[in-house]
């Protein structure tokens, strides 16, 4: 089967994230005072095919946690969905 | 709890209109006639005309297009052509001029450098890091294409003004792209200027240059020779990027931006790219060497082949795609970065496989050349398109494009009648934080200026210098240009950019070898704007002759206007010189206390001060309302090579410790970068008050460099100055009490603690971009 | 001394490294491919500075996959002596030879200069040349030098002498935890910085001040040789 | 009402992903080879106030559209939800 993972990656709470900051900072220069906070991270979209889902679980966190983030400073979440062909 | 869920419309259906397109039939030839479709790309119906009429039949659609940006201004010249084969281009060490992807120059020890200048203005105002980083790694390929090692790399920008956020945007996401390209590349960024205006606010100008070194014998050219031998496509694959960049740089269709997807660089690509190819090139199995820039594998192919004489035949089915479903209109057509196109001798294609495939990239066989002067491109078995190569490049046309002096030239004033200051020093301080004055610091802290250790004068000084290995020489490194002199007088405002870079090359210790030019101006339809282009190059010609540095390597960019404003006319001049022995490379910070400072060059004539206040910086802090109102200083280029003969001689002997072009911002602004630089302070007097002392102070425009001396060489510098008849004015000395007094005909008119000139000097950029 | 410089793709530092050691301590260096399987006849190994794979998803994330990184890693565990300098310190942290992580910079923006740092331990074999204390000035040029080590890990490493330089106060150009610049391993036998001693080793380029870190190895491997 | 807004910014389908490309590359190195195509884009948390859900579609909308991506070469697609606090 062929599957699309949604993978967001983020910095752990504990550590500061100037991106986000800095742009906290453009957004109420341009009046959004509206905003709070926003914290910036990667997304990624991995195509990939596997047998069955529970393969395909096991390979994406496989790499997620090999490759796609670093664990000293981040985590991540994910979502699986089918995809045609 | 609500949740919502939106998608965007307009780009999906955008990116999903275009694969449709691409899937469609291809219009016939009588299609691109009845409806028009040539006119969407560019070309006019005489051109149209003049195509039927070279090929003897209508042109089918793939080879409208090829003609259409080879006959682009982008890779034509079609408005330029005539013009430039008016720079003075040849000399004793020229190894390579104009025509091939970068000139070469010869330095000795059977070493050479190669160097080019080239602007990416369009797409850095569409999408300013990509932009700009893309014309990093387009102006590295023409060097490395020529065998040539890149060794440096400098940029010359223009942004409108920083109150605008749009500019602030603009320069910030430039600065990173330009840095972004560089500093992973690992080719040091050690010098450039930048220059804010809101004359450039809807066009923001990015000139990106690369220098490189090269032995005599690897050599390589752009050259398509020998029957049968194979073509090449190397490097990144091809996508749908930016098809049409060439022929839309400057139309204002909106349709033309869609279609021209922006580019976005790979600088790690690219890196692999440079080594694959220099590693490749010294095997010496390399007959031609081309980088894919503007126009793709179309521009490529045909130069090539034109420079050669000879004829190509390609499969574009067998260029590697990144996406699906490209036609072969795309893939000639795309822009899509870090390619090149080579041709190898026969039967030592696996050569180039070899290499590249150590370093993990693809080497694609395409095609063959042929005898038959024929650009032949077929898709499969198929032939898309099939254009005699002389059609493409010796029949585009040349334009002879009509130019008026403009009214506004003859309108200029004398000086402006500004009432003096009270102070001198509290206007020094405003015109040292004016951003285009103050220090740029804030960008190039952000360029790696140091990666290949061998820069000995990190930028901040005149000019930059890097080692030369192995040989005990130096290369100085500048780029100037000044588009409100220019726009006052096209003619004196050209000479000076290159009297500008050349003096900023021997106060460096440097002698002057060659310039490379980049011209960047308005729409040249404009007859006034024709004219600025016509008179400046002019007056840049007689500067080369005058400075003996010929002009090796160029670029034009033309239509740099929005809403009927066109930009000041910025040609911008990158010069190389060398320093035949490391103990002379100078610097222009001040270096100790209790030395002479000296002006060589005449402060003053018969005139009053040679300096002027028309064209200055300082009369567009003053009176902003009136700043392009009075004439700019004339431009004595005898009394120019005079002066710099002397710095040099003065240098070559040891008399000077530092040595500072005084340009931008006038004489106060050359002293204070002097003692902000160097941490240390002066105690000097000037002559003259009123709007004598005025236009001496904050004038531009006047041939003279800032000298400091050790008293014990004084007499000797004042002797060598008499003897060469060049005016060296003492000016008082150097203190350790860091403060800068100047005083004139008795007066105090500047006492400023050398630590709040260089607040001034150096947090203003910074605190604008806060 | 044999001295190993790994070449990555992307790497950029490689031949600075080679000129740096040339120059400082007159030994000859050898340029090693990512693809090398074993390091077992050099005494010192260099990850030089760079963009490894482009530092693309994070800077040093792809490069420690490398093969050549499992040979860094045994000499390691056999204690060779390795420099990870800029981005080779960024493979090693994410290589997992040496604590921490290297995030953005504050700033947000690539920051290339000569910076201030102050020698906080100079009783290692790439320090010894220094004193405790002493403030040099070595080029920094990153822009994902910001060092970071959660509490825990920091007090481990305070207590045991890892933090090597630190950025002298209030010159911290990237936001690093307690303004650290360069870190060891416990053994003391792998070091990594942000600064770049290579860029250091003659006045011409600004300092000599980095010249000493290869002084320093080069004698503590000529008593390590001497005594075998 | 409080909302969080998680905006995922990918690069346009036809734009050159070079990051997206060598991560792809990675993981096939390290055995990955189910994976087809990797892209890799900004995942970013916005919290913010609001007067009411359309207000908050209209924030989100327009702080994408002139700060938080550049029209030419991304897209981008979001997510709203109500939080407490
Ligand atoms: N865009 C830039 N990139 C790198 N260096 C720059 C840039 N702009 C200015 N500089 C450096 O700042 C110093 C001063 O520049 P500038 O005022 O233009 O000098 P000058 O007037 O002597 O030509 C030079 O060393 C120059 O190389
Ligand atoms: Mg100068």
């Amino acid at each position: 089967m062929n599957l699309l993972a949604k993978i967001y990656v983020t910095l752990k709470g504990s550590v500061l994230d100037p991106q986000g900051a800095a742009v906290t900072h453009a957004l109420h220069a341009l009046s959004y005072d509206a905003v709070r906070d926003v914290r910036i991270g990667k997304y990624m979209e991995v195509t990939l095919s596997a047998t069955d889902e529970t393969q395909a679980h096991e390979l994406v966190r496989g790499m997620c946690e090999r490759l796609l983030t670093n664990p000293v400073i981040e985590t991540y979440t994910y979502e699986l969905a089918e995809v045609e062909q | 709890m609500p949740s919502g869920e939106a998608q965007i419309g307009n780009d999906r259906q955008s990116e999903r209109e275009a694969a449709t397109e691409a899937a469609m039939e291809e219009p016939t030839a009588e299609q691109v006639k009845e409806r028009g479709l040539y006119r969407s790309f560019g070309l006019t119906d005489e051109e149209y005309e003049r195509i039927v009429s070279l090929l003897g039949r209508q042109p089918g659609y793939v080879e409208t297009g090829i003609f259409s940006v080879m006959w682009s201004e982008h890779c034509s010249y079609k408005s330029s052509r005539k013009v430039l084969r008016r720079f003075p281009t040849a000399g004793p060490l020229v190894l390579q001029g104009p025509g091939e992807n970068a000139g070469i120059v010869d330095i000795g020890d059977g070493l050479a450098v190669a160097f080019k200048i080239e602007s990416h203005n369009h797409p850095t105002a569409i999408e300013p890091y990509q932009g700009a980083a893309t014309g990093v790694g387009g102006i590295i390929r023409d060097v490395f294409t020529m065998g040539a090692r890149p060794v440096a790399l400098l940029n010359s920008l223009r942004f409108g003004s920083l109150d605008q956020a749009r500019n602030r945007y603009l320069f910030a996401q430039s600065i990173a792209g330009i840095g972004g390209y560089g500093n992973c590349i690992g080719i040091p960024t050690v010098g450039g200027e930048v220059v804010f205006d809101e004359r450039y606010d809807h066009n923001p100008l990015v000139n990106a240059m690369c220098v490189g070194l090269i032995e005599h014998g690897q050599i390589a050219t752009g050259t398509a020779s020998g029957v049968g031998n194979p073509v090449l496509v190397v490097g990144a694959k091809t996508g749908r990027d930016g098809i049409h960049g060439a022929t839309f740089a400057s139309a204002e269709d909106p349709h033309a931006k869609e279609r021209s997807a922006v580019q976005v660089g790979d600088p790690f690509m690219e890196k692999l790219l440079l080594e694959a190819c220099l590693e490749l090139i010294a095997t010496g199995k390399v007959v031609g060497i081309q980088d894919m820039g503007a126009a793709g594998l179309t521009s490529s192919s045909a130069e090539m082949a034109s420079r050669a004489g000879s004829g190509l035949t390609l499969d574009v089915s067998r260029v590697p795609c990144r996406e699906a479903a490209m036609t072969p209109y795309e893939i000639m057509l795309s822009e899509s970065q870090e390619r090149m196109l080579v041709v190898m001798t026969k039967g030592e294609e696996h050569v180039a496989q070899e290499v590249f495939q150590k370093w993990g990239l693809e080497a694609s066989v395409i095609g063959t050349v042929t005898d038959d002067g024929l650009l032949r491109i077929r898709e499969g078995n198929r032939v898309a398109a099939e254009i005699p190569v002389t059609a493409l490049v010796d029949e585009a046309p040349v334009l002879d494009r009509p130019a008026t002096r403009p009214r506004y030239l003859d309108e200029l004033l004398a000086e402006p009648k500004l009432t003096e200051p009270e102070d001198y020093g509290q206007d020094l301080l405003r015109l040292l934080a004016r951003p285009t004055i103050a220090s740029k610091e804030w960008v190039y802290r952000q360029y790696d200026s140091m990666v290949r250790t061998e820069t000995f004068v990190r930028p901040g000084s005149d000019a930059a210098v890097i080692g030369v290995p192995g040989t005990g020489k130096a290369l100085a490194l500048t780029t100037d240009g000044n588009g409100r002199h220019v726009y006052l007088d096209p003619y004196a405002g050209g000479a000076r950019a290159v009297a500008e870079a050349a003096r900023n090359l021997v106060c460096s210790g440097a002698r002057p070898l060659a310039v490379t030019d980049c011209l960047n101006y308005g729409n040249p339809e404009k007859p006034e704007v024709f004219y600025q282009f016509e008179q400046s190059a002019a007056g840049m010609s007689a500067a080369c002759e005058a400075l003996r540095t010929p002009v090796i390597s160029g670029n034009v960019s033309f239509y740099n206007e929005s809403h009927g404003v066109d930009i000041y006319p910025t040609p911008v001049v990158g010069m190389v010189g060398l320093i035949e022995d490391l103990a002379l490379i100078t610097t222009s910070e001040w270096k100790g206390a209790r030395h002479d400072v000296y002006v060589l060059g005449a402060l003053s004539d018969s005139a009053g001060s040679r300096s002027r206040l028309g064209g200055s910086e300082y009369l567009a802090m003053r009176d902003p309302a009136n700043a392009l109102r009075h004439a700019p200083a004339p431009l004595d280029l005898d009394a120019e090579a005079a002066l710099q003969r002397l710095c040099a001689e003065a240098i070559r002997k040891r008399l000077i410790v530092s040595a500072h072009d005084v340009s931008d911002g006038g004489l106060l602004t050359a002293f204070a970068e002097c003692a902000a630089a160097g941490d240390l302070g002066a105690d000097l007097n000037l002559a003259g008050d009123g709007h004598a002392l005025m236009s001496l102070c904050f004038g531009e425009g006047a041939s003279q460099i800032v000298a400091e001396v050790e008293p014990s060489n004084a007499a000797a510098l004042e002797d060598l100055a008499a003897q060469m008849a060049v005016s060296a004015v003492h000016c008082g000395m150097t203190n350790s009490d860091g403060a800068l007094r100047v005083s004139a005909a008795g007066r105090a008119i500047v006492n400023i603690g050398v630590a709040a000139l260089r607040e001034s000097w150096q947090g203003a950029i910074a605190s604008w971009m806060q | 001394m044999k001295c190993a410089v790994v070449q990555f793709p992307g790497s950029n530092c490689d031949m600075d490294a080679v000129k740096a050691i040339n120059h400082a301590i007159g030994e000859s260096a050898d340029i090693v491919w990512h693809t090398v399987a074993s390091l077992e006849a050099y005494d010192l190994i260099i990850l030089p500075g760079g963009f490894a794979y482009g530092d693309y998803l994070r800077a040093g994330a792809i490069a420690r996959f490398s093969a050549v990184m499992e040979a860094v890693a045994r000499e390691a565990d056999r204690g060779k002596w390795v420099m990870g300098i800029c981005n080779g310190f960024q493979v090693l942290t994410e290589g997992g030879l040496l604590p921490g992580a290297l995030r953005r910079n504050e700033s947000l923006q690539f920051r290339s200069e000569i910076a201030t740092l102050e020698v906080v331990n100079a009783e290692t074999a790439f320090t010894r040349h220094y004193r405790a204390g002493e403030t040099i000035r070595i080029p920094i040029a990153h822009g994902e030098g910001n060092y970071y080590a959660d509490e825990q890990t920091l007090l481990r490493m305070r207590e045991r002498g890892q933090i090597i330089f630190r950025y002298a106060r209030e010159h911290n150009p990237n936001g690093s935890v307690d303004d650290i610049a360069g870190v060891i391993n416990e053994r003391g036998n792998v070091l990594g910085m942000m600064p770049h001693p290579e860029r250091a080793v003659h006045e011409r380029l600004g300092s000599a001040d980095g010249a000493r870190l290869f002084t320093s190895i080069f004698e503590s491997w000529r008593e390590a040789y001497a005594k075998r």
